[in-house]
């Protein structure tokens, strides 16, 4: 095992622990934060892999990334500001996914 | 080692402990202003005292130039902050630890 | 002295986790707020102590920025988080 | 050499550890401010990651972005959330407010949704254990072509030359959420009434701080890391640092030159663009001799227009509409 397998499993940790947050959490700002941290574990793994190299680590791996935390940061603010929307709307900051009891 | 090794690693040595203190003081002390105080420590004389270790072993004087800067931002930023936070907690009316 | 730099960033790290201790006590918002403060300032320290044992001056750049930004997301915490509405569940 | 990477071991394996256990408290802690004030430790323990990891130039990207917007993002919306439920009425929205934080699915569903991403989490790491340990990937290809792109930093010859439509496409993401937001018609904020002169201080003197590093990444982006997104994050920071301290762009600046700001980024890619496509019939390709002049026009008006960008999306309104509440 090496650094990169190990942060390559790091990142897949991060990925799941992100989607099952996702999934079981009703609350609109925690599923952000999943979704960021899902992100973040994709980044990783890409890097991580990226470095199995001697010489240079590969830069195009490096570069996507770096556009898709910019990707990210512009996603969040979107989101955040729907769920603001949301809320101001229906008083509420999760989905109403669940029938009303 | 030369002698401006030993006095690097005597350096670095200090402000870890420094660093050290200030985690201490972070999670023992009773309230926020003295916790307050605690973090100024590490931010203030622990980077301090880690930049001017390394300082010492820097190639040229433009890395020198840059360590510093980098020290006189934390201390600007830091203290300003530091004031923010305890500003806002006296007019929060967070209660001051008594004896 | 590579050894030495690496054992100093190894103790930051172990006192950054002790510090984590911290958000999660509170017990006000600014006490977690003071810890990530801290853990800015001591991710700034190993980045310098891992530019100097890599040889790369890039580091130094990021540990700049570092404490430049740490500085903002502080700012926004004390200018909007922290604000009026929470007196009573502070001053307890 | 056994001592030094038995350390490397250990600093990696903390690192690791300690991303794991933020990522775990942040999400399922019951208190949402505690959750947020730990994924910004998330994000600042990333850079300590991406700098073991070798990538430099995205360590930089995370610590402008991650560090300074996201957090402050955060921060705000979770304020003006909790303002939205302060308004609506005293008495029970304490207690209802620390219900809807901590609300999940029912408990059937946890062990439903549990069972196959843990699947998932094995299956991908049967993957990562069975990649080989050694693969060049591009990076031979990169460092054969790096002279024709006019930069020598890797990292910036593929976003701005080699794969320049991922950052054309990515100007237009950012620009399309600040379109998105500004359809929404939030109310303006208009809580930094207050002033106060230690934090008007701290702000003229990082503003001016924060130009020159910006300007800094952006000319040394060419040769090592840095570049236009780290530049345009930290003058994003710059403007965000502004608002936060109390200060409007005037109205007189906030119609046609703040919109011409916003897209000329974009608007200069797509005419680079069209011209190469004229010139030499392909998108974007361009001549090695001047490759370097057109990177740094682009990378100049990208940085100006995804700060403005940034600073917009964090304040959330359009600025032309916030004095009339």
């Amino acid at each position: 095992m090496s650094i990169a397998v190990l942060y390559a499993l790091v990142g897949i940790g991060l990925f799941c622990l992100g989607v099952y947050a996702l999934m079981i959490h009703a609350h609109l700002l925690r599923k952000i934060l999943a979704l960021n941290i899902m992100g973040s574990g994709v980044f990783m793994v890409l890097l991580a892999l990226a470095g199995r190299t001697e010489i240079m680590p590969d830069p195009v791996p490096a570069a996507m990334v770096i556009t898709g935390i910019v990707v990210a940061v512009s996603a969040t603010a979107f989101a955040l500001a729907l769920m603001l929307k949301i809320s101001a709307v229906t008083g509420r900051a999760e989905l109403n996914d669940e029938e009303e009891k | 080692m030369t002698l401006s090794d030993y006095l690097s690693v005597l350096f670095l040595l200090a402000g870890a402990v420094f660093f050290l203190a200030g985690t201490v003081g972070l999670l023992r002390f009773p309230d926020v202003y003295t916790r307050l105080h605690a973090l100024t420590k590490a931010d203030n004389v622990g980077l301090g005292l880690i930049v001017i270790g390394l300082a010492m072993q820097a190639e040229s004087y433009a890395s020198v130039g840059k360590l510093l800067l980098i020290w006189l931002l934390v201390l600007l930023a830091g203290s300003s902050i530091s004031h923010l936070i305890a500003k806002k907690a006296l007019q929060k009316g967070v209660r001051m630890w008594r004896r | 002295m590579e050894t030495f730099y690496l054992v100093l960033v190894l103790f930051l790290l172990l006192n950054l986790a002790a510090g984590m201790w911290r958000v999660l006590l509170g017990p006000t918002a600014a006490d977690r707020m003071m810890a990530a403060q801290l853990f800015g300032t001591t991710a700034v320290a190993v980045l310098l102590l891992l530019g100097q044992v890599e040889g790369r001056s890039a580091l130094h750049d990021v540990a700049f920025v570092f404490a430049l930004l740490s500085a903002v997301t502080a700012v926004a915490f004390v200018r909007r988080a922290w604000s009026e509405q929470e007196k009573k569940h502070d001053s307890k | 050499m056994e001592a030094l990477s038995l350390l490397q071991w250990l600093i990696d394996g903390l690192i690791g550890i300690g991303l794991l256990w933020l990522a775990w408290r942040a999400l399922f802690c019951p208190e949402l401010f505690k959750a947020i004030v730990l994924f910004i430790a998330f994000g600042l323990l990333m850079t300590l990651a991406w700098v073991r990891l070798k990538a430099p130039d995205v360590a930089l990207a995370e610590v402008a972005i991650g560090a300074g917007l996201t957090g402050a993002l955060l921060l705000s919306s979770w304020a003006k959330l909790r303002d939205f439920d302060a308004n609506k009425g005293m008495g029970v929205r304490e207690k209802n407010r620390v219900q809807s934080e901590q609300k999940t699915k029912r408990p059937f569903f946890h062990w439903l949704s549990a069972t196959p991403v843990l699947l998932m989490a094995v299956g991908l790491g049967y993957g990562v254990l069975q990649l080989s340990p050694y693969a060049t990937g591009l990076s031979t290809a990169v460092a054969e072509n790096l002279d024709a792109s006019g930069v020598s930093n890797p990292v910036t010859a593929v976003l701005l030359n080699f794969r320049a439509y991922d950052t054309l496409l990515e100007i237009a993401v950012l620009l399309l959420a600040l379109i998105g937001i500004w359809s929404l018609e939030i109310r303006p904020s208009v809580r930094e009434a207050t002033l106060d002169p230690v934090l008007d201080l701290l702000a003229r003197l990082l503003t001016p701080l924060l130009l020159l590093v910006s300007a800094y990444l952006l000319w040394v982006g060419a040769h090592a890391s840095g570049g236009a997104f780290q530049a345009g994050s930290v003058l994003g920071a710059a403007g965000v640092l502004l608002i936060l301290a109390g200060w409007r762009l005037p109205l007189s600046l906030a119609g046609l030159p703040l919109r011409i700001t916003l897209v000329v980024g974009l608007s200069t890619f797509i005419a680079v663009a069209v011209l190469m496509m004229l010139d030499r019939g392909q998108l974007l390709a361009f001549p090695p001799s001047q490759a370097s002049l057109i990177i740094f026009v682009l990378e100049t008006t990208a940085t100006l227009s995804i700060a403005a960008i940034l600073a917009a999306l964090f304040l959330g309104s359009r600025p032309d509409h916030s004095e009339k509440i």
